[in-house]
């Protein structure tokens, strides 16, 4: 997927993730890639052509899910709401029908997964951390832990207690899926790291809601969502930098990644590797678009390998 | 039984406009696909101008679904038209496009309509209810179900003159029976009016129906499908951020429980699949 | 300046906000508009015609501040970083030259505070509170308290003792600026309204940051910045909602306002009034446009008065 | 002591646009003011292009802000001349206006250039010394001192022919002196050059010197006629959200501490007022 039109030598941008292998920076965001659709939609051209150098699953639950009801989408000024609510097979059909084609993307596959307790969280990760073919685990932590009625991502102590229990369950990277939604994120950050995380990934949407524009009521079936796109790349890029100048694991970059520069920028605040989301969304090949334009921007910036701008400290 | 279902190229290609004009209230413009298939009656692309697609007010932002009226091939290639109702921002841009303009083009994506066969083995002929911009995909199931030698009728409502944009040209000498709730002219009143009278008239077990258009109507289409038991395919709206199973934004409550992608399993679905053809509208659920 | 095209009656906007009579709903946003600097660029025309039913006052501490060194902008996908860092002559030297011709603006004034400890709020309320042709004060408590350290806006216990601190130095009405920055800013307001404040007011920006696209450093002076204008403002519709629902004092609600309708989504999701911030830059009489629009929008949904808007609870 | 300051009517106003056209590597065009004064010369307007503003990316979000180049008189209205040079997505649209388009405009604001006078009592002339786009405030101020009868010599430089769009349509043929650095034509070399030989060559006590262009050349002017002890007034840039003195985000830092808004204060500024010319560049301070 060289541009034949870029100038200069290509730029090494293999790099990897806590021990996962990758063929250069750039994963999609959970949740805003369903590869297996995608493949329905688009025949067998994705696999040839796969725009991520990893994979990221949608989040998956023990029990099956059906999701929020309608509306689960907004557009507003460059960016957009999603009330989705996790819709997921659960987590036995998630490994019996899914699990093996996902396999078989040639990247190596991350699974989210999400519960309301630890031992939900243990159920899943000792049967995902069991499963041939994952490279690693992506726990989001947005979800109200149901014995402390505390969100599990906003308090430093339940995610300490969270990653104690699950760090000795799997050999495979864990990643702490941050929420914007907390006044110093990288508090989080640095006690998932004292408990063992491998990784940080960040940011999660930002709530937000919508009113709809006819009558007196929320737009959104479930009365709120998150925010994603290009609006919030500010407030990622200074989460991201907050949260990478406080652990020394590496982070997954992401909210509103929509070119090379703008993923550039991610690097730069101190990412290790980026993930798009909502440009997904608007061109279904973003994921290489973010991929020759990072090697594009690296290449004016006059860097010449993605390893410099990683190790750039930003002043 | 569905349709086959044509693949779309991967990723969004940036295509020009062949020709646009006005038709009514409403706007017809062609992209002229030199990579995709040729789609089938019923599926949809994403669109998106390109260059000046952001607009005041940092909308639009996502790409717009809109549903192919008709196609024609040309020499290594395939002209899409497209007919347009502006009601935002999004619509807006799309139909403002002239000749020589860029869009980017996503699909053809989606579930289209089946063959009348596929719903009905008895099936002898289809009948077409559509209304509002909702003839743009009835249109083409029309053509390919002339093309394939079934018989079929096309009834459509309006509200009035001024929303019965390009009936003439999609449906251009076929029969159709025009209804217009102002009484214009054709019956006055409504589609299912029409709808109604048909399938009293008829030995209707023998038909099928296809139907498109507002939220309203369509419920009203299902409902009378429902109690003439008359199998019935219905082209659905709902909003769509991607078009190809990424973002689960799409969902259509199903009468057995959960939600339906409408970009991947629909946006053509049963009758008997979904509780209400208004489950998408503002605040419902 | 009713719009000669708009159709319908005239419909009532007058309102208050604890206490303090508005002609309208529509204020600015503290440190959006310099009304004596708007005076030197416009003349006595901005008299004539001014924008906001009531003036919130950039904000003052007790010291004067120089503000955060260049530069202190950054444009963003529908939106605005600023780093600005409370430029303010000081609480005498606002006192002595400012103060006189803002109470000759003919709306009612309202001063913004803010001191990184309860002695300074004290001293500022004291000394505001005690001058003629002042309506009202606003605390900005987002600084960090010299004593504890904590960002005063962030944590309840610390909202409860500043109000409990200040209750008693004056009868003018409080009204609390919130941060945005925090998992629940319902909890702060519920705290504020606890400790005696008569009104809170919200979104302020969101911690943001911009990368120099030219060099590996911050493009802001200071490092960081804070994210206004339309790309924040589902972020501070949901916020307003929750404060909303969580406190029965008036909510001032603004963040990304820039025409009637999204005000009404504001008043809708339970602001009393709205103010107008970054919105002023584009346009220094957005003040009017959005109350005019909001008029035209209260009557399009049919609405016969701002106060039915107000009752009206969302569902 | 400076200048009489026009107000500006208070607001934005939607203007037309006259005309536009490439000049060099610049674009001029100019906007029919139907309500606002005669600007002075240094003063400047916020733009924003009606319609289409907001672009790909949700930029430019913003106004920007546009010295007047030139004005002239029509009747009931004043036609505001602008240079453009395209560094970005709202200079970009602004270049994109052509004949007819609406731009809303604000202003005129900021305090323009001084006359020599009042700049130095003993002033017999003035020299003017501009770069780059920079030369467009102060075509306006050449044109103000020669309505008044005041004697001045023009310096301008740039780096190439391409970059030096303007130049014969905005001094016409009032002389100037050009000096390239690529050695295209002219002196080969910096203005700066020009200058220093001038002010060695002159009485430059009794001269005054207005410079506007790239902040690296504004700092070299500074310096130079602080070493000659000649009176300097700089048309400075910094980036603005507001230009009426609302946002406090154009701060430039002032010799005596603290900062000036920009919009307000300046945008011209004299030499011995700030610490460097170049403060407003980018990570400075
Ligand atoms: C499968 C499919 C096929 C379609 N085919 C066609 C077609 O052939 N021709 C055609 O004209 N249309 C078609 N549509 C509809 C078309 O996609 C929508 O009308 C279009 O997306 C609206 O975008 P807009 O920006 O013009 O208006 P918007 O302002 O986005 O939408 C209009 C309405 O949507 C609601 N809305 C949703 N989000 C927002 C928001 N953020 N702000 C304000 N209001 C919002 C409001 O109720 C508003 O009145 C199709 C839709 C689908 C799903
Ligand atoms: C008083 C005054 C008078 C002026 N007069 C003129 C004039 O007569 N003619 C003229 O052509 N120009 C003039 N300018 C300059 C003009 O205002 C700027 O060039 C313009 O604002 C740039 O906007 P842009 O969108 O084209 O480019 P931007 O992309 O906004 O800016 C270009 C540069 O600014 C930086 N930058 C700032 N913010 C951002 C951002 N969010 N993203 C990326 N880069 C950013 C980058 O370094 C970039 O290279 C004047 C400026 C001032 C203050
Ligand atoms: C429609 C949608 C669905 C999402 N679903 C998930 C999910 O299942 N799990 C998760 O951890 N994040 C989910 N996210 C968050 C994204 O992974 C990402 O963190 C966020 O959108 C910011 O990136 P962006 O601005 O590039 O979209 C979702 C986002 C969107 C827009
Ligand atoms: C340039 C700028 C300066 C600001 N200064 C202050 C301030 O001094 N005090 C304060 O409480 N809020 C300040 N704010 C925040 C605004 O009052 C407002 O809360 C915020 O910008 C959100 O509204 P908006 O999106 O309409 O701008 C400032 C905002 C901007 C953009
Ligand atoms: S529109 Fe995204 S999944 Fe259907
Ligand atoms: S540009 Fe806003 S204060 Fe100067």
């Amino acid at each position: 997927m060289n541009d034949p039109g870029r100038s200069g030598p290509a730029i090494d941008l293999s790099t990897d993730l806590c021990g996962i292998p990758l063929a250069g920076p750039v994963l999609n965001g959970s949740g805003t890639f369903d590869a297996l659709a995608a493949r329905k939609a688009f025949g067998d051209e994705l696999l040839n052509d796969f725009p991520f150098a990893g994979f990221v699953s949608k989040t998956i639950t023990v029990e099956p899910r059906a999701g929020n009801p309608p509306h689960r989408l907004w557009e507003t000024p460059s960016g957009m709401i999603n009330s989705i609510g996790l819709p997921n097979p659960g987590l036995s059909a998630f490994c019996e029908r899914d699990l093996g084609p996902l396999t078989e993307l040639g990247v190596p596959l991350i699974v989210s997964v999400m519960a309301d307790s630890a031992p939900g969280f243990a159920e899943l990760v000792e049967a995902v951390g069991g499963r041939d073919g994952v490279s690693g685990i992506e726990l989001n932590v947005s979800c109200p832990n149901v014995h402390s009625g505390l969100i599990v991502g906003e308090q430093p102590d339940e995610i300490t207690a969270l990653l104690e229990s699950l760090r000795g369950l799997t050999d495979l990277p864990l990643i702490v899926k941050l929420t914007p939604n907390v006044a110093n994120p990288e508090l989080i950050a640095a006690a998932a790291e004292a408990a063992g995380a491998d990784a940080v990934s960040l940011i999660n949407t930002i709530k937000a809601t919508a009113i709809d524009p006819d009558s007196n009521r929320s737009w959104l079936g479930a009365g709120g969502g998150g925010l994603s796109g290009p609006a919030v790349r500010p407030v990622a890029l200074a989460q991201v930098r907050a949260v990478s100048a406080a652990v020394s694991i590496p982070v997954v970059g992401m909210g509103g990644v929509t070119d090379g520069s703008s993923a550039l920028e991610f690097i730069l605040a101190g990412a290790r590797v980026v993930a798009v989301g909502t440009e997904n969304f608007r061109d279904p090949r973003a994921g290489q678009v973010v991929r020759d334009g990072l090697e594009e921007a690296l290449h004016r910036r006059g860097f010449s390998s993605l390893a410099e701008a990683q190790a750039s400290t930003l002043s | 039984m569905a349709a086959e279902r044509p693949i779309a190229p991967f990723g969004r290609r940036l295509c020009r406009v062949g020709e646009s004009h006005a038709t009514g209230g409403y706007r017809i413009f062609s992209l002229i696909d030199e990579v995709g298939p040729e789609p089938a009656p019923g599926q949809f692309y994403m669109l998106t101008a390109a260059g000046d697609w952001e607009g005041a007010g940092g909308r639009p932002f996502l790409p717009r679904a809109i549903s192919v009226a008709r196609t024609s091939g040309r020499k290594g290639a395939v002209r899409l038209d497209f007919l347009i109702d502006v009601v935002g921002p999004g619509t807006g841009r799309l139909a403002g496009l002239v000749h020589g303009d860029g869009c980017h083009l996503a699909g053809p994506f989606g579930q289209g309509f089946s063959m009348p066969k596929q719903l009905n083995p008895d099936a002898a002929g289809a009948i077409l209810v559509g209304g509002g911009i909702g003839i743009a995909p009835l249109a083409m199931q029309r053509r390919a179900l002339t093309g394939r030698g079934v018989a079929s009728r096309t009834l459509l409502g309006f509200r009035d003159r001024a929303h019965s944009g390009g009936v003439e040209e999609l449906f251009g000498c076929e029969e159709t029976r025009l209804a217009f709730e102002d009484g214009s002219s054709g019956h006055t009143g409504y589609v299912t009016d029409l709808l109604l009278r048909m399938l009293d008239g008829d030995d209707s077990g023998r038909g099928v129906v296809y139907s498109c258009g507002p939220p309203a109507m369509l419920e009203a289409v299902r409902r009378i499908c429902a109690d003439y038991s008359v199998p019935v395919e219905l082209a659905l709206e709902s909003p769509m951020a991607c078009g190809y199973g990424a973002c689960f934004g799409c969902a259509v409550p199903l009468v057995r429980g959960g939600y339906m992608r409408l970009c991947v399993d629909g946006p053509v679905v049963r009758g008997d699949e979904i509780a209400s053809a208004m489950a998408g509208e503002a605040g419902a659920g």
